[in-house]
């Protein structure tokens, strides 16, 4: 099993979840509220109440042909706003 | 009453809370409000402002005064955005310069309610209905900037993010802030119509609590606003000029129209704030949405960092300065 | 005083700010109210509505009124979630009929005090001992609802889960809304018994602030409300009339239990409202506990998705209507 | 080093707290507010106000025997309510 | 008035809604005020309790009684931490022991605004300027307990944390509840003195506000208390009786300056409990950043899991009535 | 690639950004609100209120070279306030 780790505005997220679901995942989890900075931005919790949004930070546990199957659709979401994308193994306990 | 009115404005307790957090950030304090209080603050000022607006304009009815009023609300709104774009271009790309201008096009509702306290400390009257004028002026702004990207960019963008009027239209009216503004004006409208016992029961929540409320958000606003300083200076002195220098003209204009309109002093100041104030809430946020190539830190840290303090603390007294100046002066 | 009462509901504060939240999804807008700020306004709904019920009771007294209503109260709260669950049976496993039953068996605090809003915007009487009657409601239909799990269930869930009594007692008692009513009910008795004082310094609080506090919970349970209705489709066109029938079913037995208890116009509403209403507070939160094999999207989104704003919008009225037609009947 | 990501119902927190110490894990973390879908149920962030919660998200850095030791009643305890459990490498900086 | 003061102190709300937290966590309720709600609450109080002060002290002036007492005030945050230095180094490190000691030489807001319910609610009389005393007390206990860690601490510490004079100034002054107080109190200060129609606008969010918000904030605090008492058992039977001889001990010296102070029966009371009540905000947040080595939970639970209800609940009366015995005393 | 995750007081943060920055690390991702037990302390929620606060959990993703310039200063500022720094591997999508 692999593990997706996506962190991204929250912005995006409805149009990341429908990409996940299109690709069928099993399952995935979402944690607001996260700030950070990237190559392009820093996004602070102060932005939150300007309607602003910070990021969010999804995980999914899923099979190889799964992140296969959305890889550039995924890509494309986060070419346009920023974002990243990671894969690590993971094994169900 | 002889106090230097820049002194008296400052004296006040939302400046005064608002300092405070400003210098709370200077000297390193950890003194913070976390999220999402701000935002309760945020939405609970918005949802007083229209209803209690809503109430007044049902109340005053549509007198000679507000059509023009309104009109010329809305022009400005049109064409500050356009303005702000030409000079920004000289230094900035079509995005950036889009985005700005349409920040300073649109209003600070925490700064129209500032002047408000304002007036009321001076014992100077003024109309509800500007509340009317503070709610049609944000999202004409958010579209100018919108068609400047629209037909002024270059033509590569990417073809699934094209931008369609609908699209437009959509940041611009239902952006949360606008929408809750604009929504609550009418539930304040058809309250005062058909329901006053409603009024009344409302009034402890969106009036009496609503300086204490405001003194709390400026606190916060005053961290935010220190916060964001340091980073204009990444953003050039030509910006940083352009934060001072935009809402001073954009007041400068809006006293000569106050004065064609023949508006009363307190309008007046109150039509004045609007041009000059820069929207840091429903612009940003619609903005990031359909403007992604714009650095975000330009049209916030400006608009919060610097034009929204300056107006805060020294543009009200000046503007009202302004205003006593010229409105006075023999017929054009 | 001649307009359709409908629309009188409809034109009050809360209810406009209801619809709002709900347009706002609509249209997809993105106004939010984020966590956990709708439950600060839930708790100190909560809270306050004890708290002056307290008082109320106090104040009035057991008079003769008072335990035959508390007691049909109960009565309707253990009956009405084995009507439904013999209804729900039809379609559903023993765990969904038994967790949504017992949804319609409890409460709705804020239909409540919907309620009251109407009962005072048409300047009807009502006591405050029915604040009893709503806090006694809520943990009775739990308790049954549990129990039906534990007597009517296939015999195999898991052991280490078995329902214990003591865990069924807790589950309704002790639920967090269920225990900050029952206890701000206990401290507004004891304040107004012993320390009257105290009432008049808590009386901004939970007195004036409520209204306002009130309506912009229900701008976030309107929106809530909303996102929840495009999942009711999954459940089936017999939930969705299970969520409407149920109701007003109820609504019609409240009402002659109301004219055989001869409560006045008011109380007999407020009887009739608790009937009518759903839980989406504590049975939702009890039965996640209790009885996972539940689908939760059956008893939150029928619940809160469909009965609440049923009830709020056009139920309270039709109620009133109902009460007004029947209670002044000749005698049974 | 192995890390183990937990999801699940934050009404099974104590008990998975419980479970976790009886194994005596060297530490854990916490995160609230999680939301998301797996294969039975969708948590979204607007259930919180009714008391209904929503997920956490367990993380334990910790040896291979730990994780042994408590398998079984973390799977006991997830069977019940639903929620993951997955298993990755970790290395300590 | 002849019921038993303890009795009547409990029965007020703010001491009941702090039960009912309390005893909502011994039968295990789910009820739960989720972050940052206290912190909005915490925030509240402060900013009111300055504001109010602030208004108070400019008002009063500075009588003759206002500097013995501030001086007084600053004399007991200095000498406490040491005395309670001494006792906990038989038992604790530097560390732990320094940490501890600040605590109780600080004080506790909402201790303090509950002896001023108190003494409102049993008609006797104070003066505003006590806030000031508050005020004051927050920063010398830092001081010395962060010195005592400079100077008696073995030399060993890590050299990149060395304590400067500036970093602990620094933790005494601007630590974000003493600067929130302090500024607040200044803001309110400053108000009275040049714009006294402001506090007419504040007064319904500082003051008609505070009583309800009060018992909002306590029905926390009694949950947090109850969650940390069971932590008190690692602490052992020498600290748990520190937290609750040490304020009783405090009180006692308190009661004597009070007496040579000539104090009033109401301001002796709140010096009395600003002397017996510890720190669970301000000096917690200091030690953690510059007292690593100190168990956390051995200061946050002694002060937040015994002190504070002890104060709340039976220290006020039992300290009432010491002043009420040692105040009218012929002279010494 | 690797992710590095970090988990320690939020008092420690603007430290452990500079650290960050220093070693210019592309990018990072900052979680707040983060509670849990390591073997000194127990960090929950409750204490968010007297401005104690709580842990913050950062994952960073980079490359091996940034995290051996950085190894040694961010040791330093866990060894004093505490917290755990673990690292595993990573794949971009
Ligand atoms: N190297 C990284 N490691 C961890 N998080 C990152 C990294 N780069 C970007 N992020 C996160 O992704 C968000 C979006 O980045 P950007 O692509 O610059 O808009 C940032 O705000 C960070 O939260
Ligand atoms: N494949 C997955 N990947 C990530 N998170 C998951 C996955 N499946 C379930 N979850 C999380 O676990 C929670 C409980 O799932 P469930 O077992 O359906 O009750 C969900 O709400 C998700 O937050
Ligand atoms: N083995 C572990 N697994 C996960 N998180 C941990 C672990 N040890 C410590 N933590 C986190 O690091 C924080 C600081 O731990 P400490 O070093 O005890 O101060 C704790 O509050 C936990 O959130
Ligand atoms: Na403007
Ligand atoms: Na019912
Ligand atoms: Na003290």
């Amino acid at each position: 099993m692999k593990r997706l780790d996506l962190i991204f505005s929250e912005r995006e997220l409805d149009a990341i979840i429908k990409t996940l679901e299109k690709a069928d995942v099993p399952g995935y989890t979402v944690m607001k509220h996260a700030t950070g900075r990237g190559p392009e931005r820093v996004v602070t919790e102060d932005m939150e109440f300007t309607g602003f949004g910070s990021n969010v930070h999804v995980i999914v546990f899923c099979e190889q042909e799964i992140i296969d199957k959305m890889r550039d659709n995924i890509r494309d979401d986060l070419s346009y706003y920023g974002g990243v994308a990671y894969i690590s193994e993971a094994t169900p306990l | 009453m002889e106090i230097n009115p820049i002194l008296q404005n400052v004296l006040a307790p939302p400046v005064l809370f608002f300092l405070i957090g400003a210098i709370s950030v200077l000297f390193k304090s950890d003194l913070e409000i976390p999220a999402p209080l701000p935002k309760l603050f945020s939405l609970y000022l918005l949802l007083a402002i229209g209803f209690k607006g809503g109430i007044e304009i049902q109340k005053s009815g549509f007198t000679d005064q507000v059509l023009p009023t309104l009109g010329a609300a809305i022009l400005m709104s049109l064409v500050i955005p356009l303005v702000g774009f030409l000079i920004l271009r000289f230094k900035f790309d079509v995005f950036n310069s889009a985005a700005i201008a349409a920040a300073y096009g649109s209003i600070s509702a925490v700064t129209f309610i500032s002047a408000e306290s304002f007036l009321e400390s001076q014992k100077i009257d003024f109309d509800g209905f500007m509340v009317g004028a503070l709610a049609l002026m944000e999202s004409p702004a958010i579209i100018v900037g919108l068609l400047l990207v629209k037909f002024a960019a270059p033509q590569n963008r990417p073809k699934s993010r094209k931008m369609h009027l609908s699209a437009i239209l959509h940041e611009s009216f239902l952006n949360g802030s606008v929408y809750l503004l604009l929504s609550s004006l009418i539930v304040g409208f058809l309250t005062a119509s058909s329901n006053p016992s409603g009024i009344t029961k409302m009034e402890p929540f969106t009036g009496q609590l609503f300086y204490g409320a405001e003194c709390f958000f400026l606190l916060d606003m005053g961290i935010v606003a220190a916060q964001r300083l340091p980073r204009l200076k990444s953003a050039g002195s030509f910006l940083i000029g352009f934060a001072i220098f935009m809402p001073l003209f954009n007041a400068f204009i809006g006293v000569l129209i106050a004065r064609f309109l023949s508006l009363g002093p307190g309008n007046a100041l109150l039509f004045v704030v609007l041009c000059a104030s820069a929207s840091y809430l429903a612009v940003p946020a619609a903005m990031r949405m359909t403007v992604p190539e714009a650095k975000s830190s330009y049209y916030i840290s400006t608009t919060l960092g610097l034009t929204f303090p300056f107006n805060i603390v020294l543009g009200i007294p000046i503007y009202m300065s302004l205003v006593n100046t010229i409105i006075p002066l023999s017929p054009l």
